[in-house]
């Protein structure tokens, strides 16, 4: 067997390996309905991770994703009885808007996306703080129910987010695999003065790929809001380290052009595994964190394709 | 409802909270190891759910756990901000399980009205001791000058209650201006920084600090101390072992405890004995079931009797005396 | 005569310009902000930061990045602690030795940190993040989660004891800035940071053994920062498992203010003494100016990116991300 | 001294190395020529210690060694100018120099400036380069970092006892004709201490220099000729494997330009920097080249057509139509294509494959509505593969994996393929081999047949003048003169380098 033709897979053999693992400890684990219910839970954090797939994949990085789902939970709840439905719309052009913003000054004013989008997830946290009053809010009840019940039901023994989930991941799919915008993309990511210098209009790609992943981020914190009925400005705070850690597990690397949405969607899988390792194996409580980092290291120790990078650094 | 009675024999038992970094959790997590071991189960047979401070984590974690356990078991919980109540009660309801909550959920959210599942919600009340220990600090004040407030992160509902309590006993001194009030999100760090900002901004105006936890208070007689202010009157909250120490030390004119200790037992106990069928929420009158937790007021003249008391020997509490301690039912404004 | 005003000189000074900016602009809205006990608040607040950042530099110059300063920053304050504890609970008392010690663990923790990113190929951002979440769990395990107090009067003379208004830390921290200055311009090693962070391949090919300059980068970094912990030792008198928390953003977000490229090889630990002030002028001002607090989050946001928009010189750059 | 024996590399997919015999002895000076992808730089390579190889031996006098990496090659007297520019562009003139060697001049790994600026100096003489040490690398020109990179090498000569193997990469190819006599002077002269391996694509280079030649192809030694033993048609006989057109420049087919139909006018432009008041206008089926020394301001213009830079003054029209706020993308929509020198910076993106790449300046060609076509992709790809006779496994090869010459044929084939009727080449024919070379010229040829207008910076003079119907001569940023270029009556070396320098 060739172990170069075997490494594109290796992501989804750590999940394997790792669900085996975790089963034999426990076969309880490995029952579908708690499979399901362990994909569905993590949708959230997915979706997140999906949108910063997006920056990821183009060499940048949305560090904004948290702060800008904690502000879309406040948004969802203040606004959804005024608006009804329509809030979904809000919170998405509140996500795209603010995601062009990070992506305007990345590409026009050259502040490198780390402090661009941190900035703007300052920017996002303000707007939590002042339209919240800085308390939690929670939604009517009856009212979230009829408007986005649907969001979080269940049929038979799969979770409506799981549907959801897939829905987004294959459009993602397909928008990096089958269209314009997808190659752009990675032809930015893996080189994007060659992508300039071919006539694309590199900016435009970029900033969109950062409205993308704002837009997912007020997603995450649309479905969020929905699942808690009601938001906090820091109520999705402990999202974002995980959803880098999902992306990069998945084996897209922050210096992009390589990877991609499949491959987060195995890394967020695996984020999950680890985490309810932890119960499945009784951690104690003061090492559990020590743990989660050892088996982080050794899991993307496994995942990454080291032959598609050129230099490691 | 009107069903029999729960009857899950020697059900899991676990604590979901925010983090072992923090002098209050790990209190609250002795309470549910005596409480664990008061059934003659080993300590670490209480299983730690952590959520650091993650909602989502908190939520995932808890649904994990009654996979694994098939729903066969109890679980004590501080739901990380409160929105994230009701999903995680319900979560509980729906694998038959069985849930006590403590501090965060939102005021619409009542056990009675999700069933025998979510057995109780304890919090306690912050703007009386708040007030309690802003008199005091008033008082050592002479009933005149400056404070500022150094409260905890901004939207979590202990951090409003103890600003309240200021605000209030502010009434009754005229002469007493808040100056500023600011978060330092419960950090030492963030303790100093803010107070050397606030030594710049008002200088000799300031001439108390009330502070929304110990942990804010360590800070601030940092911050003082380097500038060689010795005698700064302060208040804090949380009634910590250093920060008893301090008090007795004459460092901090007082704290509250909580007795998370006892807290931390007793709300996994609630859960524990309603999942064995020893008792049958539904049929407690309500304020058994949204409660008052107990606060004492530690100050210089009863630190010493205080410490021998709760931190030295930590007392053995009967486990099954739910709501001795407790401080009477929630009341909503 | 080499002219002054070239627009090089423009970008290279316009971080301090910025610094000058801020500074005007705080002291116009509040006067009391411009005065010598102010700038010592500064200052400590800055000092440790300061420990961090430059660690980080070393690291960001090489064109990587280290996410691990939390935990090394929270274990080795922990150990510090312990290890002056056990050794009698002053400085005085053999306890000295516990500073040597605690900085060998430092740079023994970056030196891991560094072999996992160079041997097993993980990126460093990765093998940075993980290493950080098991130093941190270490401190907790550690500390089973308990403050550790230490209050030896002799060692917290770092923050009572001043010379011309400032503590003692403030000093040791200069000193420090400048032992930075001096690995980086002065030595071999230092320089292989900029070999490194301008053409890592190039570098090899030339005999650079960039694997090792990439694990000492490391083992610096992680030496900065118990020093870094150190001196937050010395400020607050307590250790914990998050003596660490928050340095990371703040300290990366100070470096690239200062004018440290992000993609490497360009700026070094005087842009990142400049960047640490920035960050620290800007926490302190708002506080005092008494700028609401709900606003304080989108104001250095703000700032931080006008900082950076300022000192970038959009010619020589061909593209960020 | 040097021996190679049955030296075997194989990379996935491609045997790049086929059991080949090399050996050099003292003095000699070795040139090493073949197509593009057939194998020298991987020869080099291995000779350098960059890469291992899977079998065979080396052997220094008599002895075989094993190289772990290139300071081991370094720590035996073998140093390597490399193909692309390597040095490291942040660093000093002298840190550049003794990189990886500083230990001469330090202590306890303190470094001593003032001593390495004394050697670095003295290493600057020797390729006659009167720079300051202490210069920043990237203020330098193209040609002075060749010879800095040169005196880097140099260094062998004081660190190592004994004698010394050079190896030089298409060291010529960005340098002009007074700086190749030059290199070719010191090359001579350093003979008493060093052997040098020489690769270049100019035959005449190589036949003027070398001792003996090393004819590579398809990763084997085909044969080796010692001075004077062949001619230059034979030898590329060899390379190739077929005959080599006499007419190289094919100007039997250029063809008298359309001058009704103006594709793009300058008229009075100037750009920031020194380019001042240019105008110039291209026509259909033009070939009209720029031609002027290193940083003359030839790039700048191209840039400028392409929609790079922007005018500070002047206008561009560009089919009659005057375009004030030109992009890269409007360009490209205008039928501009622009392959850039820098091929693997900005030619091609490595990490796409061939497909991918060809396509990325015409997407919308092959998209509805954004969604991409992709069989119809392969297809073109596979066509130009074919074409053009890209080595490239198939379509799904990434472009960062092939050659130099064939990655430039794969950006050849993006703008053809895309039917750009205004073609802006900078040098597009540098690092190809002769075959890929005169693909180029016939597509040249044929794309002016087809009514393309060319905008030319040829990578000689011969070149320049071989192909264009008018040449426009550059100096310091401004047109000093402009040649018409009928066949038969074509101007001079002479007459062009007159109002160059
Ligand atoms: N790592 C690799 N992976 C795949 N193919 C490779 C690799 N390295 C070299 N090759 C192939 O090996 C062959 C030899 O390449 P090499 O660069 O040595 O040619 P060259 O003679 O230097 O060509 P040029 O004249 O273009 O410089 C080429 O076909 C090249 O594509
Ligand atoms: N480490 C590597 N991994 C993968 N491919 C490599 C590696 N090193 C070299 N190659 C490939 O080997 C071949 C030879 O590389 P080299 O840099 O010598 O190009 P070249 O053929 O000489 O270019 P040019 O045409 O410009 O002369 C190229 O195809 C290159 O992409
Ligand atoms: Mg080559
Ligand atoms: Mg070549």
């Amino acid at each position: 067997m060739d172990i170069q033709r075997l490494k594109p897979h290796f992501p989804w053999i750590t999940l394997l390996v790792l669900v085996t693992i975790v089963g034999i400890a426990d076969p309880s684990f490995l029952k579908p309905a708690n499979l399901l219910s362990l994909a569905g839970d993590i949708v959230p954090l997915f979706i997140m991770a999906l949108g910063l797939t997006f920056a990821i994949y183009i060499g940048g990085i949305d560090l904004s994703a948290q702060s800008m789902a904690n502000m879309i939970t406040v948004v969802a709840s203040v606004y959804l009885a005024p608006l009804g439905i329509w809030v979904a719309g809000l919170c998405i052009l509140a996500g795209f808007t603010l995601g062009t913003l990070s992506g305007y000054l990345t590409t026009r004013m050259y502040v490198p996306s780390f402090i661009s989008t941190l900035a703007v997830g300052g920017i996002c946290f303000s707007v939590a703080q002042w339209l919240s009053g800085n308390r939690a809010l929670n939604m009517d009840a009856t009212q979230r129910n009829e408007t986005f019940g649907w969001m979080i039901g269940r049929t038979g023994v799969v979770p409506h987010e799981l549907f959801i989930a897939i829905g987004l991941l294959a459009i993602c799919l397909l928008i990096e695999r089958r269209t314009v915008l997808g190659r752009a993309l990675k032809a930015v990511g893996a080189g994007e003065l060659a992508a300039a210098a071919s006539g694309l209009n590199v900016a435009r790609y970029k900033i969109l790929a950062f409205a993308i992943s704002g837009g997912l981020a007020a997603v995450a914190g649309l479905l969020f809001s929905v699942k808690l009925s009601g938001g906090a400005p820091t109520i999705a705070n402990g999202f974002l380290l995980p959803a880098i850690v999902a992306v990069l597990v998945g084996g897209t690397p922050l210096t992009g052009g390589v990877g991609g949405v499949l491959n987060t969607a195995i890394g967020t899988l695996i984020v999950a595994v680890i985490r309810a390792s932890m119960l499945y194996f009784g951690i104690a409580a003061t090492q559990q964190q020590m743990v989660f980092g050892l088996v982080l290291i050794a899991a993307i120790a496994l995942t990454i394709d080291r032959s598609k990078l050129r230099t490691v650094k | 409802g009107g069903a029999a009675r729960a009857a899950i024999s020697d059900p899991a038992i676990a604590w979901s909270y925010r983090d072992r970094a923090s002098a209050y959790w790990n209190s609250i997590v002795s309470g549910g190891e005596a409480f664990v071991e008061s059934l003659g189960k080993p300590k670490d047979s209480l299983v730690s759910l952590i959520n650091e401070g993650s909602s989502e984590k908190s939520l995932a974690d808890i649904k994990a756990f009654l996979a694994k356990t098939g729903g066969k078991c109890a679980i004590a919980c501080d739901a990380n901000d409160s929105p994230n109540a009701r999903p995680v009660v319900e979560a509980v309801r729906d694998a038959g399980a069985y849930i006590s909550t403590i501090w965060n959920k939102t005021d619409d959210l009542h056990p009675w009205d999700i069933s025998d599942n979510y057995v109780s919600h304890m919090t306690w009340s912050d703007e009386k001791p708040a007030e309690q220990t802003a008199r005091i600090l008033f008082d050592a004040m002479g009933g005149k000058g400056g404070v500022v407030h150094l409260g905890g992160i901004a939207a979590n509902n202990p951090a409003i209650e103890r600003l309240n309590g200021l605000k209030n006993a502010l009434k009754d001194f005229p002469d007493i201006e808040l100056l500023d009030a600011q978060p330092a999100d419960w950090d030492t760090t963030k303790g100093t920084e803010l107070m050397a900002s606030f030594l710049t901004r008002f200088g000799d105006k300031i001439t108390g600090v009330h502070c929304a936890n110990d942990n804010i208070a360590y800070g601030v007689i940092e911050a003082l101390r380097a500038e060689g202010i010795e005698n700064m009157p302060i208040v804090a909250y949380d009634g910590n072992p250093e920060a008893v120490k301090l008090v007795m030390d004459g460092k901090l004119l007082a704290t509250v405890f909580t007795n998370p200790h006892w807290g931390g037992g007793i709300t996994a106990a609630l859960a524990y004995y309603a999942a064995t069928g020893a008792f049958k929420p539904s049929e407690e009158p309500k304020e058994h079931r949204e409660f008052y937790g107990p606060t004492v007021l530690v100050t210089k003249k009863d630190a010493a009797d205080f410490k021998a008391k709760y931190l030295d020997a930590v007392p053995s509490y009967n486990w099954k005396d739910f709501w001795g301690p407790s401080n009477g039912q929630i009341k909503y404004k | 005569m080499p002219r002054i005003l070239t627009r090089e000189n423009a970008i290279r000074w316009a971080p301090f310009m910025v610094l000058l900016a801020l500074i005007v602009l705080f002291t116009a809205i509040n006067p009391s902000f411009l005065s010598q006990r102010n700038f010592a608040r500064i200052a400590i607040a800055a000092a440790p930061a300061l420990m961090v950042a430059i660690g980080v530099t070393f690291i960001i110059v090489m064109g990587s990045i280290d996410l691990s300063m939390e935990g090394v920053v929270s274990l080795t304050a922990v150990l510090f602690c312990f290890l002056m504890l056990a050794l009698g609970g002053t400085l005085a008392s053999g306890g000295w030795i516990a500073i040597p010690v605690i900085l060998a663990v430092g740079a023994a923790t970056g030196l891991v940190n560094g072999f996992i990113h160079v041997k097993l190929k993980i990126p460093s951002f990765m093998a940075s993040l993980a290493l950080g979440f098991v130093g941190t769990g270490a401190a907790i395990l550690l500390t089973g989660g308990d403050i550790v107090k230490f209050d030896d009067p002799t060692f917290r003379a770092l923050l009572t004891w001043r010379i011309l208004g400032f503590p003692l830390m403030v000093y040791v921290a200069g000193l420090c800035l400048v032992l930075a200055w001096f690995i980086q311009s002065q030595t071999r090693l230092g320089r292989y940071f900029y070999a490194v962070g301008g053409g890592e391949e190039l570098a090899h090919a030339s005999g650079v053994r960039v694997q090792h300059v990439r694990m000492a980068g490391f083992s610096l970094a992680g030496f900065f920062y118990a020093i870094a912990a150190i001196l937050q030792v010395a400020k607050l008198g307590q250790a914990e498992s998050v003596t660490g928390s928050n340095f990371m953003f703040m300290s990366i977000t100070s470096v690239v203010v200062g004018g440290v490229a992000l993609w490497g090889g360009i700026g070094g630990v005087w842009n990142t003494l400049v960047g640490v002030l920035i960050v620290a002028v800007i926490n302190n001002g708002m506080v005092v100016i008494g700028l609401p607090d709900f606003l304080q989050a989108a104001v250095l946001g703000l700032l931080v990116i006008i900082a950076v928009i300022l000192s970038t010189d959009r010619r020589a750059v061909a593209f960020v991300k | 001294m040097y021996e190679l024996k049955a030296v075997e590399k194989k990379f996935p997919g491609v045997h790049a190395l086929k059991s080949v015999d090399f050996s050099i002895s003292r003095g000699e000076i070795v040139g090493l020529v073949g197509e593009n992808g057939a194998g020298k730089s991987t020869l080099m390579k291995v000779i350098y210690g960059a890469y291992q190889p899977d079998g065979g031996e080396m052997l220094i006098d008599g002895k075989p060694v094993r190289f772990g990496g290139p300071r081991d090659a370094m720590e035996r007297g073998i140093g390597m100018v490399f193909q692309e520019q390597s040095l490291i562009t942040n660093l000093s003139v002298m840190e550049n120099i003794f990189l990886g060697y500083e230990d001469q001049f330090s202590r306890f790994g303190v470094v001593n400036w003032k001593a390495m600026a004394k050697a670095a100096r003295k290493q600057l003489a020797k390729v006659k380069l009167d720079i300051d040490p202490r210069t920043i690398t990237s203020s330098l020109s193209f040609a002075q970092r060749q010879l800095v990179e040169l005196a880097k090498v140099l260094t062998l000569e004081e660190r190592v006892q004994g004698h010394l193997v050079v190896l030089l990469d298409e060291p010529t190819s960005v340098l002009a004709e007074e700086e190749v006599k030059l290199l070719f002077k010191l090359v001579r002269e350093l003979t008493t201490r060093a052997s040098f391996i020489f690769v270049s694509h100019r035959m005449d280079e190589v036949m003027e220099l070398s001792d003996r030649i090393y004819v590579m192809k398809d990763g084997q030694v085909v044969d080796v000729v010692s001075r004077g033993a062949a001619t230059p048609e034979a030898i590329q006989h060899k390379m190739v494997g077929r005959h080599v057109d006499k007419e190289y420049y094919r100007e039997q087919r250029q063809k008298p330009y359309d001058a009704t139909r103006p594709l793009v006018e300058l008229s009075g432009v100037d750009l920031p920097g020194r380019v001042h008041d240019i105008s110039l206008t291209l026509h259909a089926g033009e070939v009209l080249c720029l031609v002027g020394t290193e940083g003359s301001g030839r790039e700048a213009i191209l840039r400028t057509i392409y929609g790079m830079r922007t005018p500070t003054k002047g206008t561009l029209k560009i089919k009659g139509e005057t375009v004030s706020r030109l992009t890269a993308r409007g360009a490209v929509e205008r039928g501009v294509g622009y392959v850039p020198r820098e091929r693997k910076i900005e030619g091609i993106v490595a990490g796409m494959n061939v497909y991918e790449n060809m396509t990325l300046s015409q997407m919308p060609h092959y998209a509805r509505m954004g969604w991409l076509d992709v069989a119809d992709e392969r297809a073109l790809a596979r066509k130009w593969i074919g074409k053009l006779a890209i080595k490239a496994s198939s379509e799904y090869a990434d472009c960062g994996n092939l050659s130099g010459g064939n990655q430039q044929k794969v950006v050849l084939a993006k703008w053809r393929s895309g039917g750009s009727d205004i073609m802006l080449l900078d040098h597009p024919t540098r690092g190809l081999d002769i075959g890929a070379k005169e693909d180029v010229y016939d597509m040249i040829r044929e794309m002016c047949d087809d009514g393309v207008g060319v905008v030319l910076v040829a990578d000689t003079l011969e070149e320049a003048i071989g192909l264009s119907h008018t040449i426009v001569v550059i100096k310091d940023g401004e047109i000093q003169k402009r040649f018409d270029c009928v066949p038969g009556s074509k101007p001079t070396l002479y007459d062009l380098l007159h109002y160059m320098i």
